[in-house]
């Protein structure tokens, strides 16, 4: 096992690999700008190093500090966390180079994973399904009818070299196609100079769906189930819970196996995320993965009991995942709400002095923060404040658990997510399983009316 | 009456530890007065650097908990308020002399010009010169020669000559 | 004078834990002083009864929350300070009147002696007498008729009559 | 279900009480004296109602005054949790012949097993073992060496009237038995101005070990297992877990089967805890019986998923424990710390002013708590700030989650028992789980020494 470990990340997730060093035995080291000063990952860790200014290019994601720091704290290996370097194949290399153990995949699959062209690619040829389309631009009208027919309606043509809606066309009808083949040229050579287009098919009422895996470095992988993560806003993930209200059980098992199975052949290790869009007929199309930790990790740790980080580690240093994870056995419902520090209807950033702040408690009730009563709120990273998890023995009951939680969460002097939460647990639609990844959209423009 | 600017001036004065201030120019006359009890808190906390301070965000309180806290601790010695201070811009490893054998670049009391190596910073096998930017006489030396250092972390106390400035 | 205006500048004050304010310009000049810490921090919360008090401990804050909270509360007028209260001893249901047809015991503007009754609060099917502790004139009905009250709520404000003492 | 319930209590578990309603869809009333004005019962309340001063026997002590604000409140259920009136067979009668729901056992049940020596005959009389003893006062020698043949060696004389080790010795070999019962008499006799005496089997070692316990109101009783409470200052526990580190699967399930046994004939309803005594030898001696929900209940929540308060509740409203608690699965380990407000080496009590609190959060962590910073502990009660329960997949990764749980669990402005918990969490025979009730003792004299 690791001696010393260098955290290279800054608030609640610091604290969360901070706390799975601590129950391994493990001595900490955290990095920390100037405007971290007096947050909990410094007061906690065994060592602290401050490694710049405020600025995330100037300290957290400046690879020569983090490196220098870790080389003055002699520690063996680094945790990264997610954002800032965890997906950062060059800083793996680095770490590498300065034989410290990168805990996470190689820098090659984060390479890989990492060119979301090539994933996809690499991840169909391993055997995932993904949004079949046309394989490049659709050069004339009976290339067009040919994807049209292979696919299957409906399908969207989209600009090649564009983005933003133009030379855009959805086509639910063969007698939509030409018409709509035709002007999406014309729009896509007024608006990029290029009249080329190319055709995938239409996911309708999509819904996000992502699986949790975790690879040894003995070529071993499982998954730990899957999340259903389709309250977003502007593909920010808000509300996260597992199981999906809507996979069922052999859906879960087969996907599971082809994600499994893909993972192997690429040689994946640690803990990652494949993402998969779920069309309203129940098909599921593999979108990217996520090679690190996520955020909504604590979801897949309610219901399987299985520590994610400490598995990293341990498997980082070399354990077998049978000893690490094992037979992975869910139990129940688990729900995270991401409690931002955003005003809850502009969400314009509310950074600043926490004057009071009251976390729940009691049965089923996780919270992961680093904030507490008179900490500050910086206005350089990210808004994330805490994250509530909720455990129950049903959807049902995480729910309601969930509810009296947000309503017994105070948090003062900055703004936060906390009152669009409670809407959404209140909402029938939610409630009863029926969203989508366009729902909050649809929640918030009732809103503003 | 521009309350974001008393913000700005609340800012200095907990900066410098102020506890009264006063103003008075063509006419504008300000004076702004702490309550006892927040100086104490102000007291409480370790200095924060110049560049900390966020437009937007009040002082930063340490969580009171903050010296009760058992993690080791780069020493931070409090610099006298009359020297000019040479802080470190890198994480690394503090060198007076540019080899095991070699003599220091400088040791207290010695002159030195803006411009001037001080010591070295080894970080990531490189080895960083770090200049004085004030011409003056070495007050103190913050940092025993091998030791690692941090991010703004003080090296040499430098008594600057009068009428010399810092390089910005 | 813009008292909303003044209102925006002592909640700065309490913001940023000023004690005193002064600002001048153009003819105006506005002096806010607080009274000290402690009074200051009094201010906060609702005056707590007198029994409250323990020796070992500090005045009790609120939790800031505590006025956002959305619970239903029982009315708490607060008395003006120059009325004797007659606060509700126990838990029950308050009538002015011995029976739903009789005259009140008292309405404003009534002289009591101490001793009188001013009304009835039923607990547990039991009627209980609440009587003056002080001469005076009744000033004002806190509570409805037949409405809860809990421990402590205030029922009547009475002008105590000068040289008239409240009995312990 | 209850349409409004009253919470007849304060501090944590008033708060937790109030959760379980929440997730119900339950109103709640709480009840609160002068010097709880700000505490968070009645902050997170729908409605608060103030009854008394500060002091308990004039407020949540006081029958009429809740009862009256139960009235005026038109509540149809009142919790009255643990300590206070929860045990007060009165209480529970004035609710019945008020038509409030008493959330506990029937008042008749309550009053039995207040009554610890009729508790004890009525167990026994139901099967559960007892300490053997002379079943009253030890006439003469001929009836001590009888008593001692009987219950066997080594033996405890006790003075009937008396107490606080005068007239009372052990008996370790049959040679010293006639002397020492002589002896015993003496002393009796001149402390207490009688002779009399009674034996018991001396238990040896004793470690207290509790079975959980829930029955429905239609004659059905379970057991949740055991806990382990042997860490005890002065009667008082301070560190709970379960499952007990000694107690074998066979032993677990036959005294459980027991104490079901025993409980379906007293018609015990509602939550409750059966205690016993463990001896050096492993076996088990029925000590007394709570009538209620006990501080330690996390722990049993945590290995069970059971949410003890919530099924109480239901069941006081008619439904039927195999619908409410089903079959119990026991999963990992957990332990509870309390957390008090008091001297970690006096024990004097340190109420005031919280400056500063931040509790430990991530996998595996769950605090009960009604602290906040800048919150007052008054003076009036019991010293009880938080309960930290850890649970982990054994009791190894139980142990070094309350560690670190522990080291970042900030409470300052008063002092509390968590540098005792750091003591304890780190004892090596602890650690093996090596201690039985008088471990605390002897760490503390080590300590003061």
């Amino acid at each position: 096992m690791f001696r010393k470990l260098l955290i290279a990340n800054r608030g609640e997730i610091a604290l969360r690999v901070l706390c799975a060093c601590k129950e391994l035995g493990i001595r900490t080291v955290t990095v920390y700008s100037e405007a971290d000063r007096h947050a909990l990952h410094v007061l906690f860790a065994d060592e602290a190093i401050c490694i710049g200014p405020p600025r995330s290019s100037e300290s957290y994601l400046n690879i020569p500090q983090v490196i220098s720091a870790a080389e003055i704290a002699n520690v063996d290996a680094i945790h990264p966390g997610y954002g800032f370097l965890s997906e950062n194949a060059n800083f793996a290399e680095v770490c590498e180079a300065s034989h410290i153990a990168f805990i996470g995949p190689s820098p090659e699959v984060i390479r890989m994973m990492g060119e979301k062209d090539r994933a996809r690619a690499e991840m169909r040829a391993a055997g995932l399904p993904i949004i079949p389309g046309s394989d490049g631009v659709v050069p004339d009208e009976d290339a067009a009818k040919d994807v049209a027919a292979e696919i299957g309606l409906p399908v969207m043509i989209k600009a090649a070299e564009g983005g933003g809606g133009r030379g855009m066309r959805v086509v639910r009808t063969k007698r939509e196609l030409i018409p709509a083949f035709q002007t999406a040229r014309t729009e896509a050579q007024q608006a990029f100079g290029s009249p080329n287009v190319y055709m995938e098919k239409l996911i309708e009422r999509p819904r996000h769906i992502e699986y949790q895996v975790m690879g040894d470095r003995h070529g071993n992988v499982t998954h730990l189930g899957e999340r259903e993560c389709s309250l977003q806003r502007r593909h920010q993930k808000v509300l996260e819970e597992s199981p999906s209200p809507v996979l069922d059980a052999p859906t879960r098992d087969r996907i599971g196996k082809q994600v499994v199975d893909a993972l192997r052949k690429v040689g994946y290790s640690s803990a990652g995320t494949v993402e998969f869009l779920r069309d309203a007929s129940g098909q599921m199309y593999f979108i990217e993965m996520n090679a690190r930790i996520q955020v909504e990790h604590p979801v897949t740790e309610m219901v399987t009991g299985v520590d994610l980080v400490k598995s990293q580690i341990r498997m980082a240093a070399g354990e077998r995942l049978e000893n690490v994870v094992g037979t992975v056995k869910h139990h129940g419902h688990a729900i995270e709400c991401r409690v931002n520090a955003e005003d809850p209807e502009t969400f314009v950033p509310s950074p600043g002095h926490i004057t009071a702040f009251r976390v729940p408690g009691g049965p089923g009730v996780r919270v992961d923060t680093a904030a507490y009563a008179d900490a500050i709120v910086p206005p350089y990273y990210d808004s994330l404040v805490a994250k509530l998890i909720c455990h129950g023995n049903d959807r049902s009951e995480a729910i309601s658990r969930m509810s009296r939680s947000l309503d017994g969460f105070i948090v003062e002097g900055i703004k936060t997510t906390i009152p669009l939460h409670r809407r959404i647990l209140s909402d029938p639609d939610f409630v009863a399983g029926k969203f989508d990844t366009h729902f909050l959209d649809r929640l918030l423009s009732v809103q503003s009316k | 009456m521009d309350l974001s600017e008393m913000e700005h001036l609340l800012a200095f004065m907990e900066q410098h530890g102020l506890e009264e201030f006063e103003y008075e120019k063509a006419g504008t006359h300000i004076r702004l007065k702490k309550a006892t009890a927040h100086a104490a808190t102000a007291f409480r906390h370790v200095p924060p650097m110049e560049s900390i301070a966020a437009p937007a965000i009040a002082v930063p309180h340490p969580p009171p908990s903050f010296q009760a806290g058992g993690r080791e601790r780069h020493a931070e010695p409090a610099p006298a308020d009359d020297l000019h201070t040479i802080k470190s811009p890198i994480v690394g490893t503090f060198y007076t002399a540019p080899s095991p054998d070699a003599a220091p670049f400088v040791t207290v009391g010695a002159k030195v010009e803006p411009g001037q190596v001080l010591c070295i910073i080894e970080a990531m096998k490189l080895m960083n010169e770090i200049e004085a930017d004030v011409a003056g006489e070495v007050a103190r030396i913050f940092v025993e020669n091998g030791s690692p250092v941090e991010y703004g972390q003080a090296l040499f106390g430098i008594r600057a000559r009068t009428g010399s400035t810092a390089k910005k």
